[in-house]
């Protein structure tokens, strides 16, 4: 696979470690009541679609930064590719 | 007092040096690196160092900029590897604006340099090796290891920096592949 | 008929020369392919191997006669027509071991229960360990299946080179020192499986049915009484879900989020070769697994490509990666060609150990999240479903599989790499 | 050594004259030629036995489709089993033999297998060999595992070497026939990247079989000009010898480039072959068309032969398959062939054409609408039997009989993500459909264009539009003229009859097998395959497939159109496994990672131990010395005693900076470091957020905005990982830079009631090393040695008095020799990672072996560092019900007793009650011998472990009938006030 680098074009996906749901980002709130029940769903369930699929990917071989991969997952179309770090909170 | 002398990444005081039919492949003795990194709110005062200091100020991604003497490749966001310039050098011009980490123990060094280079890199990184020009430079993993691949000479000069403590397996990749040819 | 053969239609070898004399017009159709009737007492989706086991044990265990399996697809076209058809127990927590074991136990008499050859071939699995470590992690799981009635060996470098003399003892990069070895452990042909449970199920009365795709669950106040299909609404007292690989997607149908991404399996086959491999090898620096087939093929494998996916493919820095680790471990099959690469969609689940449970909707069950422990697991996993189904209670094995285990913290995760179901 | 069946032409080079062997016998060939083309030039038919039945089988083909010439090429450790002998260059002193048969080639006992056909069709393993059910694998599986398997690996470690590379191009040309070429010459002259490879080791595919003009010359010449002009542009890559193996992601390809395999042995160094990773912004599929046989009884005999072959044999090899060749065909292929033969003075003795209407032949007998129902000749074809039109009946006598069954293009990589190929009827085949890979055009015969002309001009038009999709304008190159033939065909699968018909060769598939399949229910198109495993050889079935599907939708009624395919997957033909792997094998499976002293413990006789990804000392034998048990608890008695050094430069360094550096450092850590005064070094435990301990690493404050965190050996990588996925992802907020420093600095730990000594004399005299002046726990930038920059910690993993200290890398050989020189008053002992193990036991410090991922902080018995006052990853999940309950698992020590020994990975009993899985209350992590208490010691984890302090139970290994009595006590055997460290 290829990753369309944001930066630096497209790079072999061999470069990259991949973590995972792209929902890891947003981290529940450790003081709230329902913390508990929040960081459960965060860290173990998952929508795992047959389609479109935010994920998050690591360029640990390369510039070290954490993207946010938007990929098919039924015909591994790359659809788009962000920094983690520009991220706007959706 | 002990005095202490320095060795080569590969082990040896004296630096590496072969030629392996079109290709010479030389140990760089003693690295002079530092890590270059942004602080986070502070882009105005450390691109305005960088300008004092780097002929041609900060490298766009996948280049390098500055002159023969002082390097500037770009590693990441925010974030370069400067070549001849110390820590302590590098910290003086830009004080508060980055964070500076001497780097020159952390990688190993080789130039590899002839007509066959591209031949040579084609059997080693995914890097588009025939494509890069004189400046380019680019991360780029080389038989499992985490490398940097800077272009000095179009087709004909590169340099292979790799992890220092993998010295010795860099070098048997890079002169197998040079044999290769 | 013969004795050996069982019933009327039965296989043996008695019958083999019979037909063989009078031109094979005798065989039969393995199992009918029967119009779906409107109303089910169970109702089984997925014709995969733990759907078509499930519905067999329903029949042959639990005496139920109103049994339907549905599948998309042809019967036995998921992961367990596409894995590299290892079974062991080798397991280490105590939440797997006595599952696992149940299942290798339950392969050990298999083909006679369904009279089908599925050429289960208990040639040991060899786990090989390459440092001290290692071989104290061994030493552990080892004594695990002990523990639970299963057989273990510890060799050191020189018994096992005493009996695999072929692996890189000297000259590898990671020093072999050694295997944990279950000489119950081997291989089963894959596809004789779900065809060997589709003839049994089939002779006691389920009915199996092919290109049914359920479309969605009817779920009338928190009861689950049916499914839609392609073939229009099927009535069911209960249904059960069994389609390891899609769980996601047809849970989804239900209204539920599971803790389970999909991944892709690679696993890879040489041409035919005279035998040189005694049984099944897994690299223990690497990614490598091997055992060779009764037609001669080396059948082997390594790690899942790590991104999530259901296109049943895979690339080739996987493929290349199992490569290295077998020319590491054993450099003799270079020159040995590899004739296909497929991959199979794995339910990996958050601890990298399965559900079998209710779901928050009565009448509907789950059975998933296998990972790579799918196919070995194949028997137990339709005896203890079927247990669930037939009883509403968990089969004593199978009881720590519930589905809140993450909610409540009591994961099994035997590699310890937590919630990262590509690391399992 | 004459070549009875050679004939005048071709393109061979007879001026180079090669000898090569087959089964010991000595024949001649040329340059040029290939194992296959040598044989038939000599008159070889007989080259294999099948699979199951060992039937005698003869080459059928010219490419890389062949089912049936598989031999086994080569000797000794370079044996290859089940080598095409077609696609197999010629080279001077080649040794090929054949495989499958015992004891020999023309006398094969397990033939017998033939006469029990009846009894062994489609699926009979699944039927019988179940009772007894213990023969299974003592008798029924040995038996058929030495008759499965076609050839025999050596069991030797493959001698040489493979290469892996990788290159770009803008335009991918897979197949270098009429099509490929015209297209990578459009692409060329339009300045592309342009890669042509074609697998065969001569460009020009089909036109260097045919006898077909282009531009005027023929196909030979005209390819031989197209390929020099490509030669001479730098921006392309002509690559034969090179096969397209798959099509992988985003324009990936898989290329096999065979460098060394048409030469005796590879050039010292050089490889075998060479794996291509083929970055193509678009690639064009010019795979061309492969030829069917048809089925009817015993069609498997050696001489029956594709007839495009035949054609090849003739025209390319100048090598005749027989003296008298039969056809038979279904479309007009079969006159070509007839006219090729006949041009060449080969006698055509009959065209049976099953079409009717058959175009009139003036070279040969024809009989149009007759089929050939029977073949005879034991070891090789020496008649057919013919069912006229009339319903008469003849037999002709032929050596060799040219089969087409019409042409299936070669869509296999079109397959490879899964599409479907669709029937199209006017030429009754597959053509790409459904599902082609992105950036992936068809063009040619492997699209169903069969004329050259055709071809031609669509590999132009193909190019010129692939190039136009990434902005590259190709000026359409100016076509040659060439036939333009159509091609008429009506479809003929087998010839109906009781006797054997083959579909599948290589895997002893016949007719009378679908048959079977489609009674027993095995009726769609994968139970057909994996029921009677057509297609499932090493040809994946490019001439057998479509005639099972033909024959199964006959039983079925159905089109095979609805019948549908099974669709091919890569490799696109077999490929060695060593050429996946590369250079990665052996030693360089992966890197090496050397520690700073490395050179210096070697030349103490150091023993190594791989750690990872290093290479550290795990212990320093001496003189006298037999165990090393000896040596470790020397290194352990002498440290404690004196002094020990110990290179740590593996440890993960991870340098961190920036105004938030100590609250991020609050929230990656369960404990607190925003706290932390400069100069100071603390203990950090890191969570993953699940709860469980991820690593655990002093960090020191070296500035007000400047940490240094290290972490254990193993999770240095992760580590790295996980906080750059915090800074990025979770706190992009931050004010945190993160910079590895692991390789920057060679650390060694000085440790033992005289460490303070032995590092006076290094460290510059300017630093104050006095106990009230560098407490435990302090650290420094210091210099050593008269200015050489360095850092000092006084951290102890020991347990007793120690520092680490660490100077630049480049300095790492020379600190340790210098320790060794300034420590010999103190007698120093260097120690390697077993001492450092017994060490950190005695101490009750936890590694790898206790951090195995279900552990948490509270296992641990560290709760209490786990801060609720703050946010910390991990800290949340930590509390659930399970992770909390009473009886969880706590750490403990554990001492044998009675000199028995603790062994890791035991299991921990009750002193008394059952051993078994219900009574399992815990188990050992770590275990060592100590010198220091005199016993085997070990830590371990143990249900309500903390409040059993001083009970007695068992450590049990039923595994390898081991048990231990043990006493439970704290962790810390030694100090457990710590008072060593302080003082």
């Amino acid at each position: 696979m290829i990753i369309d680098h944001p930066l630096l074009g497209p790079r072999d996906a061999q470069e990259f470690v991949i973590l995972g749901d792209a929902g890891l980002i947003d981290r529940p709130d450790w003081k709230a009541d329902d913390a508990a029940e929040a960081f459960y769903e965060y860290q173990y369930l998952r929508d795992n679609p047959a389609g479109t699929h935010r994920e998050l990917w690591y360029h640990e071989m390369g510039d070290r930064s954490w993207l946010i991969v938007t990929r098919d997952t039924v015909t591994h179309a790359v659809l788009k590719v962000e920094l983690a770090s520009q991220r706007r909170r959706t | 007092m002990i005095s202490l002398e320095t060795t080569t990444a590969l082990g040896n005081k004296a630096p590496y040096d072969e030629t392996i039919g079109g290709l010479r492949i030389t140990e760089i003795a003693a690295p002079v690196l530092a890590s270059l990194a942004m602080r986070r709110g502070k882009a105005a005062g450390f691109k305005r160092a960088a300008a004092n200091i780097f002929a041609g100020g900060l490298p766009a991604p996948g280049t390098s900029s500055g002159d023969a003497d002082r390097r500037v490749i770009w590693m990441g966001p925010d974030q370069y590897l400067v070549e001849g310039m110390t820590g302590t050098e590098l910290g003086a011009a830009f004080g508060a604006h980055a964070a500076v980490t001497d780097q020159g123990d952390a990688w190993a060094g080789f130039e590899i340099s002839g007509a066959d280079c591209v031949a040579m890199l084609e059997r080693l990184s995914s890097a588009d090796s025939r494509r890069m020009t004189a400046g380019s430079a680019t991360r780029t993993p080389m038989h499992h290891m985490h490398c940097v691949l800077v272009c000095r000479k179009t087709g004909e000069a590169f340099t292979v920096y790799g992890p220092r403590s993998a010295a010795q397996s860099l070098h048997h990749a890079l002169t197998a592949a040079a044999a290769s040819l | 008929m013969n004795s050996k053969g069982g019933r009327p239609g039965g296989y043996s070898g008695l019958r083999i020369l019979r037909e063989g004399l009078t031109g094979n017009r005798g065989w039969r159709p393995a199992w009918r392919d029967p119009a779906p009737q409107p109303a089910y007492d169970f109702v089984i989706v997925g014709g995969g191997g733990h759907g078509l086991a499930t519905a067999y044990y329903l029949a042959s265990q639990f005496g139920e006669a109103s049994v339907a399996v549905l599948e998309k697809g042809w019967i036995g076209g998921g992961n367990v027509g596409r894995n590299t058809t290892i079974i062991r127990s080798n397991y280490l927590l105590g939440g797997n071991t006595p599952f696992y074991e149940m299942s290798l136990k339950l392969w050990e008499g298999l083909e006679q229960d369904f009279n089908y050859n599925a050429m289960v071939s208990q040639r040991g699995v060899y786990n090989i360990y390459h440092s001290d470590g290692q071989r104290d992690a061994y030493r552990r799981r080892g004594n695990a299946m002990v523990l639970n009635g299963a057989d273990a060996e510890l060799l050191d470098a020189e018994q096992l080179r005493a009996e695999i003399p072929f692996l890189n003892y000297d000259n590898g990069r990671f020093p072999v020192q050694g295997a944990l070895v279950q000489r119950r452990g081997g291989t089963v042909r894959h596809d004789a499986v779900a065809w060997g449970y589709a003839r049994g199920a089939d002779r006691r009365g389920v009915d199996i049915i092919q290109n049914c795709e359920v479309t969605g669950f009817r779920i009338q106040n928190g009861r689950c009484t049916g499914v839609e299909t392609s073939r229009g609404f099927i009535a069911a007292r209960k249904v059960g879900c069994a389609v390891a690989g899609s769980s996601s997607r047809v849970m989804q149908a239900a209204g539920l989020r599971l803790p389970i991404e999909s991944h892709v399996l690679q696993a890879f086959v040489s041409e035919g070769l005279k035998p040189i491999i005694p049984g099944v090898i897994t690299y223990g620096a690497g990614h490598f697994y091997i055992s060779q087939s009764d037609k001669g093929g080396l059948v082997f494998g390594g790690d899942i490509d790590m991104y999530n996916s259901y296109a049943q493919r895979g690339n080739l820095p996987v493929v290349e990666d199992v490569c290295e680790g077998g020319m590491t471990l054993m450099p003799m099959i270079g020159r040995a060609r590899m004739v296909r690469m497929w991959g199979g969609i794995m339910d990996m689940s958050m601890d990298g150990s399965p559900i079998i449970d209710r779901t928050l909707i009565d009448g509907l069950y789950f059975n998933g999240g296998w990972c790579y422990g799918g196919f070995k697991a194949t028997p137990a996993s339709g005896w203890c479903f079927a247990h669930l189904l037939a009883t509403d209670t968990p089969h004593e094995v199978a009881t720590a599989y519930r589905m809140d285990r993450f909610r409540r913290g009591a994961m099994i995760d035997e590699k310890g790499s937590g919630a990262q179901p590509n690391l399992h | 050594m004459t070549q009875t069946n050679r004939l005048d032409g071709g393109l061979i080079d007879r001026s180079t004259p090669l000898s090569f062997t087959f089964d010991g016998r000595t024949y001649g060939g040329f340059a040029g030629d290939t194992l296959a083309s040598a044989l038939v030039a000599n008159g070889v038919r007989l080259v294999g036995r099948s699979f199951k039945y060992h039937r005698p089988r003869g080459i059928i083909s010219a490419g890389s489709e062949e089912p049936n010439g598989l031999v086994e090429l080569r000797a000794g450790a370079r044996r290859e089993p089940n080598s095409r002998a077609t696609m197999t260059e010629l080279h001077d002193g080649l040794v090929a033999t054949s495989q499958n048969r015992f004891p020999s080639l023309r006398f094969d006992l397990m033939a017998v297998n033939d006469r029990f056909s009846a009894f062994l069709g489609a699926g009979f393993y699944y039927k019988t060999f179940m009772w007894p059910r213990a023969f299974w694998e003592r008798v029924y599986e040995p038996i058929i595992r030495r008759a499965a398997g076609l050839g025999s690996l050596s069991g030797a470690p493959d001698p040489d070497v493979y290469d892996r590379g990788f290159r770009h191009c803008d335009l991918l040309v897979i197949g270098a026939g009429p099509a490929g070429l015209m297209a990578a010459l459009t692409a060329g002259r339009a300045g592309a990247e342009v890669i042509l490879a074609d697998e065969d080791f001569r460009p020009g595919g089909r036109l260097l079989q045919e006898r077909i003009a282009v531009g005027g010359d023929s196909g030979a010449v005209w390819a031989d000009a197209v390929i020099a002009e490509l030669a001479s542009m730098p921006n392309v890559r002509v690559m034969p010898r090179s096969t397209v193996i798959g099509v992988f992601d985003h324009g990936i390809y898989g290329v096999l480039e065979r460098t060394g395999d048409h030469l005796q042995t590879p050039a010292e160094g050089k490889p075998r072959q060479v794996m291509w990773r083929v970055y193509a912004r678009r690639a064009l599929l010019c795979a061309g068309a492969t030829e069917r046989l048809i089925g009817f009884a015993d069609n498997d005999r050696p001489g029956i032969m594709q007839a495009g072959a035949v054609r090849g044999y003739v025209n390319r090899f100048a090598a005749a398959p027989a003296e008298q060749v039969a056809i038979f065909t279904n479309n007009d292929d079969g006159h070509r062939t007839a006219g090729d033969l006949a041009a060449a003075g080969v006698d055509v003795t009959a065209i049976i054409d099953s079409r009717p209407d058959a175009p009139a032949s003036d070279v040969a007998e024809l009989f149009a609408g007759a089929v050939v129902t029977g073949t005879s000749g034991r070891l090789g074809l020496g008649g057919v039997s013919l069912r006229l039109a009339d319903g008469g009946h003849k037999h002709i006598h032929c050596g060799a009989l040219a089969v087409s069954g019409g042409w299936n293009p070669n869509v296999h990589l079109t397959c490879h993500h899964r599409g479907r190929p669709v029937w199209q009827d006017d030429i009754a085949a597959f053509i790409p459909g459904e599902g082609v890979p992105p950036g992936l055009a068809v063009a040619g015969a492997a699209r169903g264009i069969f004329s050259t002309a055709g071809a031609l001009a669509d590999g132009a038009a193909q190019a010129v539009a692939q190039l136009d999709e990434i902005g590259i304008r190709a000026p359409a190159s100016k076509l040659p003229d060439s036939e333009d033939a159509g091609f008429a065909i009506s479809p003929l699968w087998h010839v109906p009859g009781k006797k054997r018909a083959w579909l599948d060769q290589q895997n002893d598939v016949t007719v009378k097998d679908v048959k079977l399949a489609h009674q027993e229910n095995f009726r769609a198109v994968e139970h057909l395959k994996r029921y009677t495993t057509l297609g499932m050889a090493g040809d994946q079935g490019r001439t057998s497939n479509v005639l099972g599907l033909a024959v199964m939708a006959e039983l079925t009624g159905r089109s095979i159109a609805e019948t549908g395919t099974t669709i091919y997957r890569p490799p696109y033909s077999p490929t060695p496994i060593a050429a996946f792997a590369g250079r990665s094998v052996g030693r360089e499976f992966r890197p090496t990672r050397l520690t700073p002293s490395h050179h210096w413990a070697a030349e103490q006789g150091a023993v190594f131990v791989e750690a990872g990804s290093w290479l550290r000392a795990q212990w320093f034998p001496r003189e006298g010395e037999t165990t090393w048990r000896e040596s470790v608890d020397r290194e352990v008695l002498a440290t404690r005693a004196s002094v020990g050094v110990c290179d740590v430069s593996t440890l993960g360094k991870i340098d961190i900076q920036g105004g938030d550096a100590g609250a991020f450092l609050d929230l990656v850590y369960s404990n607190t470091f925003s706290t932390l005064p400069v100069g100071k070094t603390r203990y950090g435990l890191m969570l993953r957020e699940d709860g469980m301990v991820m690593d655990d690493g002093t960090t020191a404050r070296l500035g007000e905005t400047h940490y240094l965190m290290t972490t254990t050996t193993a999770n240095a990588v992760g580590v790295y990982r996980h906080l750059e996925f915090v800074r990025q992802c979770l706190r992009p907020d931050m004010d945190v830079q993160l910079i590895s420093a692991t390789d920057s600095w060679a650390q060694f730990a000085v440790a033992g009631p005289n460490a303070r000594l032995v590092l006076q004399q290094i460290v510059d005299p300017q630093h104050d090393l006095a106990n009230d002046a560098f407490p435990f726990m302090a650290c420094a930038d210091i210099s050593v040695c008269g200015g050489v920059p360095a850092r000092l910690f006084r951290i102890s993993f020991s347990g007793e008095l120690a520092y680490e200290i660490a100077v630049p890398s480049r300095y790492g050989d020379a600190m340790i020799r210098a320790l060794m020189e300034a420590g010999e008053p103190f007698d120093i002992t260097p120690y390697g990672t077993e001492a450092l193990g017994v060490m950190r036991i005695e101490k009750g410090h936890v590694t790898g072996n206790e951090l195995n991922g279900t552990i948490t902080a509270r296992n641990l018995g560290m709760a209490r560092m786990v801060s609720s006052k703050k946010d910390s990853i991990g800290a949340v999940l930590a509390g659930r019900e399970a992770l909390v309950a009473e009886d969880g698992l706590c750490l403990v020590g554990l001492r044998a007793l009675d000199g028995g020994q603790v062994m890791a990975g035991s299991h921990l009993f009750d002193a008394a009650g059952p051993v078994d899985a219900a009574h399992d209350r815990g188990y050992v992590t770590s275990a060592a011998y100590s010198p220091h208490i005199g016993a085997s010691i070990g830590l371990g984890f143990l249900v309500r472990g903390a409040e059993r302090h001083g009970e007695v139970i068992r450590a049990m290994n039923p595994l390898e009938g081991r048990s231990a009595q043990v006493e439970i006590c704290s962790p810390h055997f030694i100090d457990p006030e710590g008072e060593r460290l302080r003082d």
